[in-house]
């Protein structure tokens, strides 16, 4: 009996998740023994030709990992789909938006702008701007366009599996591996990870104490952060309690406060509003002026309480950022 | 925690009944259109409208379809849940289904009563219908919670409201507790001379009721005592009174007054006004504040005895008490209760005459109120009974103005109700005592009671002269020889078209009924509603006249608004009963609104166990979740808007529920 | 303490003696006045009679002019004429509370280049001396204590009608704590914010000079022998108008009627000449000996 | 320049406002607003909640998303909450929301706390239509439109235990 065929795929990403298959370390023997991949960019010479020779449905499972932003993205999350028996979003760029969803706060236009002209390290004094299109001695070539917003993996193609995190923990990919080769798998549309909050297995909860713990926000480099005791306790902004756990607290054992890349459980619409409602309800002032006071501790609320996720939740993206076309 | 999860084969079958309400709805939501258009929408299955839903017939045409169509969930469109709720949950559990498969669509108080464009409110109740017909396919079928009621109830002032309460109460084999913040009961009736329109004498009336509280065995009288606190429920409440140090032992004081004669400030102007009567004489630092004070029993006024100011002083009073009454060391005692209901019978407080400087009060002597009238002429009051002026003479002429505080946008709109009866009283009194002429300044008379316009032909015929005007100031501006050394009342008369001047020797203004001070720490203290001008906010100004929305705490007397005796006594009577109705059946049914956590769902992030104002939810530390304790709950939500894992989720509140709400009043439009 | 001063037409003018007074007590209290630049008519009186928004218009350019003066610190203009006082809070009020008045006026204040945006607090010069300057300061300051003079306090309509924003409508007493304050005796008496007469005495003299009459003549019946005041046309129509009194009711009149600020600067040891004493009719000193 | 969905004009544009009122005092103002008869703007959408504290972010999120224009929140007095403290809790999650929503370009007016006790009716009047004439003002809430797979995937089967029995580790 062959192999099951094999896919991964990055989109708009840092490469992390292809680190995070590395990071399976001797495992990794294990995969590539139980399974064939065919598609690999990262680290096998496959090009798209090869995929698109490939009959609709050829390969068992594809992971793509990164947000989809341009044509091109779209264009290869389509053909992998097809391609694909099972697709997983594997990543919070792919599974949320990740980091570069955070980029749904300006128009296309406000982002050329800052990075081809504002930006104090550029120097384009022609004012160039990406095309699409350019007269190249050899013919005119035709490049991938970017798109108005950064959407996340399902917002262009259906996604059957996620694993979050950013990047995810192996131990969630081994997970997913196993379970697609025992074809155990969770109802379509699972994410694969445990579905309680990272508080669930903090190591630090029981210093957390039961009650509204909050009168200042800091940030990581303004205290001494204790190693042992609760971070939102010390007043930093852990989004544990909001944040599916499955990562095995590795920030937290980091003396870091959790920043959310695992995204919210599965009962929860939208993981920043839970961390609002949470952190709004245990700040302990009454008065309103003390309540700005604090909240001044928050100066950048969307990226903070949704620095993985704005294009999965309920607001998508800044109003008004797909209105003009935003073409240099 | 009573929860059924709903089962693959429990489709919901919705009956929905769009209401006319007469024409109160069907004059401005077409409602013919909105039982189609419920008609259409998912689950529906049987889709009316009716002309009174809540009528019998209404109600039975439910229950048929209930049982003909099987329907398992009902969406009434009428009035507002606080009105009708209680009432189609009964017809849904009297026909077998679950009551809280019923859902409510306000579509009268919200939609048709507030909206111009008849177009506009069928399109707002299409949207409430909507909602109301996705939120009822989420519901749950709940069990109401049964709580034992404690049979105590607690009295909360000591006026005719409380008294009467208070008496009915034990009369029935109730304990009751009944808190007076003075040193005696009998609050502002007891001050009063004469109650129109019989004038009975008002103590002749009142004193009988004073003694029977004090020896009624089911009664504990404390006075001189506050609420301080209230926590619990409808039911179950525990209060916490402070028992103010009196500095005189209540169960060996006799009220034989030694003390007072004793006591060392003999003086006159280092003794202080007399509350009980209004400030017309004065009273040393122990004292009982009138001879049929209940208990009978002297108080210390630790604000002017030299003992408990300075801590110097001859302790005359001490010597003189033979019992040995006199306890120095007295201190306030918090004294702990539990009650399974609470009448409020705070009363309320006469206007203050002197935030009208143009009349003159407080400026010119011979300006009284109607209350130190009634101390004028009580014969046990300060003048013994006459009609004497500051200045020891008797008026000849004297002027009575209406609507002091009343009817007035300045201070209060609304109109006291008794001052027209009580300026007619004076006007009444002063002439029998003193056969002065009077004049009766008045807006409109309002004597619309069993007796009351009697009495004003009554008076008419003795010959008080009426004038129709808003009196505009009194002066002691002369302006020709006759009106020297009087006041003189400025009026346009309106009857006859001109600016009068009436000199007159005295003044009586009839000022009007306002809130007591604290009422706002009240409402707070007893968690109950006030209406805009203050007083305490009934449930439903028709049907519910007497509770509050709060349950188990109910209103009597001129706390709730003005009111004279024979309306106070009225009122006291059904609030005693609507208490007894709770703490006589010795349960009551609790809203099953509570909140619960899904154990599998909740990571032990704490978030919610100090939000909860209850202390419902604790931490189960080895499950490492949060629990919430359901007898505790009230069932606010607040920790289920904040749980960051949704775990926590309150019954008939779920957010699911609320989103299909959500969805519901945009979705179809 | 440091104000903006309005002191529009009169105190130039027939009240200049109201002017001198203040100014001169204010110095001597070390409080700072400093004049409004360029200010104009406060549009009061007549003009507010023949069109009220052309003097709303007038009115809110002085509020303007101060607020630009403020330079976004907050400004607090005396204006010391209880007519100046009534019209800068009339236009203040409306332009907040009507929009139509503060399209209109915003719009008239636009064509001259200027704005404004409700940032001035308008106040009496008594209402200074009570709650700012303070009854205990004053009593530090006094040096020439008045026991001679039973003042009869004549606030006037406009100081507390319609907006009472610092004294009782009906019965004043800031000006009576002012003159206890200074050693003299205030009477006790009930027209201390009734009509003078106002400009009646000058369109239908009955009715004016009857209404001037009942205030002095109540003065004299409650024991006064001086009358302050703190408008400049109460003052003049209670003391220009006597001997026309005398003659229409039959007796003498030699009533005083001064400022409340020239007693307080007498108070204060400040010569009468500084106070403008010379320019009344009736002599302050004429009727001390009637008292 | 591509054509966007035109702004709708001015005119015949009625805002959808959805109220979250809570039980015992706005919910009780605005039926006291209905048996005063107060007349004001139909915009608005009552839902009720036991109490302020009730109000969850995520709701208001998900109103807008669902098209409303406008979210109103409404609880008891400070102080006057049937709950001690709900309205205090409902007034810290909803000023850090408001942080957000301003990052998220959401106008200011759309979202909106009021405390309203039960005897103000006439302040539930004045402030539904004082919301109704700015959001009036504003247009339609546009938020973003969220994308979704615009056709269904060309592989047909996810035959799960195809893929297990092809793999054995």
């Amino acid at each position: 009996m062959s192999k099951p065929k094999a896919g991964f795929y990055w989109c708009a990403s840092c490469g992390g998740c292809e680190e995070s298959v590395v990071d399976l370390a001797e495992d990794i023997l294990g995969v590539v023994e139980a399974i064939d991949f065919v598609f690999f960019p990262v680290a096998m010479d496959f090009k798209r030709e090869d995929v698109e020779a490939m009959e609709d449905g050829e390969m068992t499972v594809c992971f793509i990992n990164g947000a989809i932003r341009s044509s091109e993205q779209r264009e290869m999350a389509e053909l992998l789909r097809r391609k694909s028996q099972v697709l997983i979003a594997y990543g919070s760029c792919s599974y949320q938006g990740g980091i570069p969803g955070l980029a749904n706060l300006c128009s296309r236009e406000e982002i050329f702008k800052f990075v081809y002209h504002d930006s104090p390290s550029t120097d384009n004094p022609q004012g160039t701007r990406p095309q699409v299109r350019f007269d190249a001695p050899e013919g005119e070539l035709e490049l991938p366009s970017l798109d108005k917003e950064v959407k996340s993996l399902d917002q262009v193609v259906e996604v059957d599996y996620y694993i979050p995190g950013c990047a995810p923990p192996t131990a969630l990919l081994k997970a997913a591996v196993e379970a697609l080769l025992s074809g155990d798998m969770p109802p379509k549309g699972s994410v694969i990870a445990p579905d309680t909050a990272l508080c669930d297995d903090c190591p630090r909860i029981d210093t957390k104490p039961a009650e509204p713990l909050i009168t200042e926000f800091k940030r990581p480099w303004q205290i001494q952060i204790d190693h042992e005791k609760c971070l939102l306790a010390q007043g930093l902004l852990c989004l544990g309690p909001a944040t599916r756990g499955g990562c095995d607290h590795a920030c937290i054992d980091g003396n870091m406060p959790c920043s959310g890349c695992m995204g919210p459980v599965s009962r929860v619409r939208d993981q920043g509003a839970a961390i609002i409602s949470a952190l709004g309800s245990l700040l302990n002032h009454d008065d309103p002026d003390e309540i700005d006071k604090a909240l001044d501790g928050i100066p950048d609320p969307a990226g903070t309480f949704y620095r993985y996720g704005i294009p999965h939740s309920t607001l998508y993206a800044r109003c008004g950022i797909t209105a003009g076309n935003g073409e240099s | 925690m009573i929860m059924h999860r709903k089962s693959p084969e429990d489709q919901p079958r919705i009956g929905v009944y769009v209401c006319h309400c007469g024409v109160n709805i069907a004059a401005k939501v077409d409602v013919e259109h909105v039982r189609d258009f419920a008609a259409s929408l998912p689950g529906v299955v049987v889709s009316r409208d009716y002309k009174f839903a809540c009528s019998d017939p209404g109600q039975e045409l439910i229950q048929k379809d209930i049982r003909e169509h099987d329907l398992n969930r009902i969406v009434v469109a009428s009035c507002s849940p606080q009105l009708h709720e209680r009432t189609f949950r009964r017809t849904c559990a009297d026909a077998g289904l679950s009551p809280f498969f019923f859902q409510m669509a306000n579509i009268r108080e919200h939609v048709s009563w507030v909206t111009v464009d008849p177009g506009a409110a069928t399109t707002k109740a299409r949207a409430l219908v909507a909602a109301a017909v996705r939120r009822v396919a989420r519901a749950e079928a709940l069990a109401l919670r049964q709580v034992p009621v404690r049979p105590e109830v607690l009295v909360v002032g000591g006026g005719i409201a409380g008294i009467h309460s208070a008496l009915t109460l034990a009369n029935a084999g109730k304990k009751v507790f009944l808190v007076e913040r003075e040193p005696t009961i009998g609050g502002h009736m007891a001050q009063l001379d004469k109650t129109f329109p019989t004038m009975d004498c008002s103590a002749c009336i009142l004193t009988p009721k004073m003694s029977d509280v004090k020896n009624h065995p089911n009664i504990t009288m404390w006075t001189y005592s506050e609420v301080d606190e209230v926590s619990g429920f409808t039911g179950n409440f525990k209060v916490k009174v402070r028992r103010k140090a009196r500095y005189i032992k209540e169960e060996l004081c006799v009220g034989c007054g030694d003390c007072v004669d004793a006591c060392v400030m003999k003086k006159e102007k280092v003794q202080v006004p007399d509350e009980f009567n209004v400030g017309l004489s004065k009273r040393k630092a122990v004292y009982m504040p009138f001879p049929q004070a209940t208990p009978a029993c002297m108080v210390i006024d630790p604000k002017q005895c030299l003992q408990l100011m300075k801590g110097k002083c001859a302790q005359t009073c001490v010597d003189a008490c033979e019992r040995a009454a006199v306890d120095f060391d007295q201190t306030d005692e918090i004294v702990e209760i539990d009650v399974g209901a609470i009448v409020m019978a705070t009363g309320f407080r006469p206007f203050d005459a002197k935030r009208i400087p143009e009349y003159g009060y407080g400026r010119f002597d011979h300006v009284y109120t109607t209350l130190e009238v009634e101390r004028l002429v009580n014969a046990s009051g300060p003048t013994g009974g006459e009609v004497v002026l500051r200045d020891g003479t008797v008026p000849k002429t004297v002027g009575v103005i209406h609507c002091v505080g009343s009817r007035d946008r300045r201070h209060n709109a609304y109109c006291s109700k008794v001052c027209c009866m009580a300026a007619l009283k004076m006007a009444h009194l002063v002439k029998e005592r003193t056969g002065a002429e009077v004049f009766d300044f008045y807006v409109d008379m309002r004597t619309p009671s069993k007796g009351y316009e009697e009495f004003y032909d009554q008076v008419l015929s003795e010959g008080v002269q009426f004038i129709r005007g808003r009196v505009a100031e009194v002066t002691d501006w002369a302006m020709t020889p006759e009106e020297e050394g009087k006041l003189v009342i400025r009026v346009e008369d309106t009857l006859i078209g001109v600016a009068r001047r009436v000199p007159v020797d005295m003044v009586i203004l009839a000022v009007g009924l306002e809130p007591q001070v604290d009422t706002a720490e009240m409402q707070r203290r007893f968690n109950i509603s006030c209406s805009q001008e203050g007083f305490f906010l009934e449930r439903h100004p028709k049907l519910a006249p007497v509770s509050t929305f709060t349950d188990g705490i109910f209103l009597a007397g001129a706390c709730q608004g003005p009111k004279d005796i024979p309306e106070v006594v009225a009122q006291a009577g059904a609030a005693a009963a609507e208490a007894l109705a709770l703490v006589d059946r010795g349960h009551v049914d609790i809203e099953p609104n509570t909140a619960w956590i899904e154990e599998e769902a909740c990571s032990g992030c704490k978030t919610c166990i100090p939000l909860c104002p209850f202390n419902a939810i604790t931490r189960d530390e080895e499950k490492a979740i949060a629990v919430v304790n359901d007898a505790m709950c009230k069932g606010c939500g607040t920790c289920v808007a904040a749980c960051p894992s949704g775990a926590a989720q309150q019954n008939m509140f779920t957010d699911e529920q609320i989103y299909e709400e959500i969805e519901g009043v945009l979705a179809y439009v | 303490m440091k104000y903006l001063y309005y002191p529009g037409c009169s105190l130039k003018g027939s009240g200049r003696s109201y002017e001198e007074s203040l100014l001169a007590s204010f110095k001597k209290l070390g409080v700072e006045m400093h004049e409004l630049p360029d200010w104009n008519c406060c549009g009061a009186t007549a003009y507010m009679a023949v069109d009220e928004m052309k003097a709303f218009a007038l009115a809110a350019r002085n509020l303007a002019l101060a607020e630009r003066y403020g330079d976004g610190e907050p400004v607090t203009l005396v204006a010391p004429c209880n007519a100046c006082y009534l019209a800068l809070m009339k236009v203040q009020k409306y332009m907040a509370e009507y929009d139509e008045v503060g399209r209109t006026i915003s719009d008239a204040l636009a064509s001259a280049d200027l704005s404004y945006r409700g940032g001035v607090r308008v106040r009496q010069s008594l209402d200074v001396l009570l709650n700012d300057v303070g009854l205990d300061l004053l009593a530090e300051k006094i040096n020439h204590p008045l026991g001679q003079w039973k003042v009869a306090c004549y606030y006037g309509c406009q100081a507390v009608r319609p907006f009472a924003p610092f004294d009782d409508e009906y019965n004043p007493m800031s000006m009576d704590h002012l003159m206890r304050s200074i050693g003299a005796e205030p009477v006790d008496w009930p027209l201390k914010a009734r009509c003078c007469g106002g400009t009646l005495t000058g369109t239908i003299p009955t009715v004016g000079l009857r209404l001037s009459y009942i205030i002095l003549r109540e003065a004299i019946d409650r024991g006064a022998n001086v009358v302050a005041t703190a408008c400049p046309l109460c003052q003049f129509n209670l003391e220009c108008y006597q001997s026309q009194m005398g003659r229409e009711y039959g007796e003498d009149l030699d009533m005083p009627i001064v400022y409340y600020s020239q007693l307080l600067g007498q108070a204060l040891g400040i010569d009468d000449r500084s106070l403008g004493l010379q320019r009344h009719f009736v002599p302050l000193t004429a009727a001390a000996a009637v008292g | 320049m591509s054509k966007d969905t035109p702004l709708p004009s001015a005119e015949g544009f009625e805002p959808r406002i959805v109220a979250f009122f809570c039980n015992w005092c706005t919910y009780t103002a605005s039926d006291l607003a209905g048996t005063s008869r107060m007349q004001y703007a139909p915009n608005t959408r009552v839902i009720r909640v036991m109490c302020s504290g009730r109000i969850d972010p995520r709701f208001v999120l998900q109103t807008l998303r669902e098209g409303a224009d406008g979210v109103l929140l409404g609880g008891c007095r400070p102080g006057d909450c049937h709950y001690q403290s709900g309205n205090y809790k409902c007034l810290r999650r909803f000023k850090l929301l408001k942080r957000y929503l301003a990052q998220m370009g959401v106008e200011n007016e759309r979202v909106r706390l009021e405390w309203i006790a039960a005897s103000e009716g006439d302040r539930v009047q004045k402030v539904t239509n004082e919301m109704v004439e700015q959001i009036r003002k504003l247009g339609h809430c546009r938020l973003e439109q969220i994308p979704r797979p615009e056709t269904e995937p060309a592989a047909e089967t996810h035959d799960l235990e195809q893929v297990g029995a092809g793999g054995m580790i």
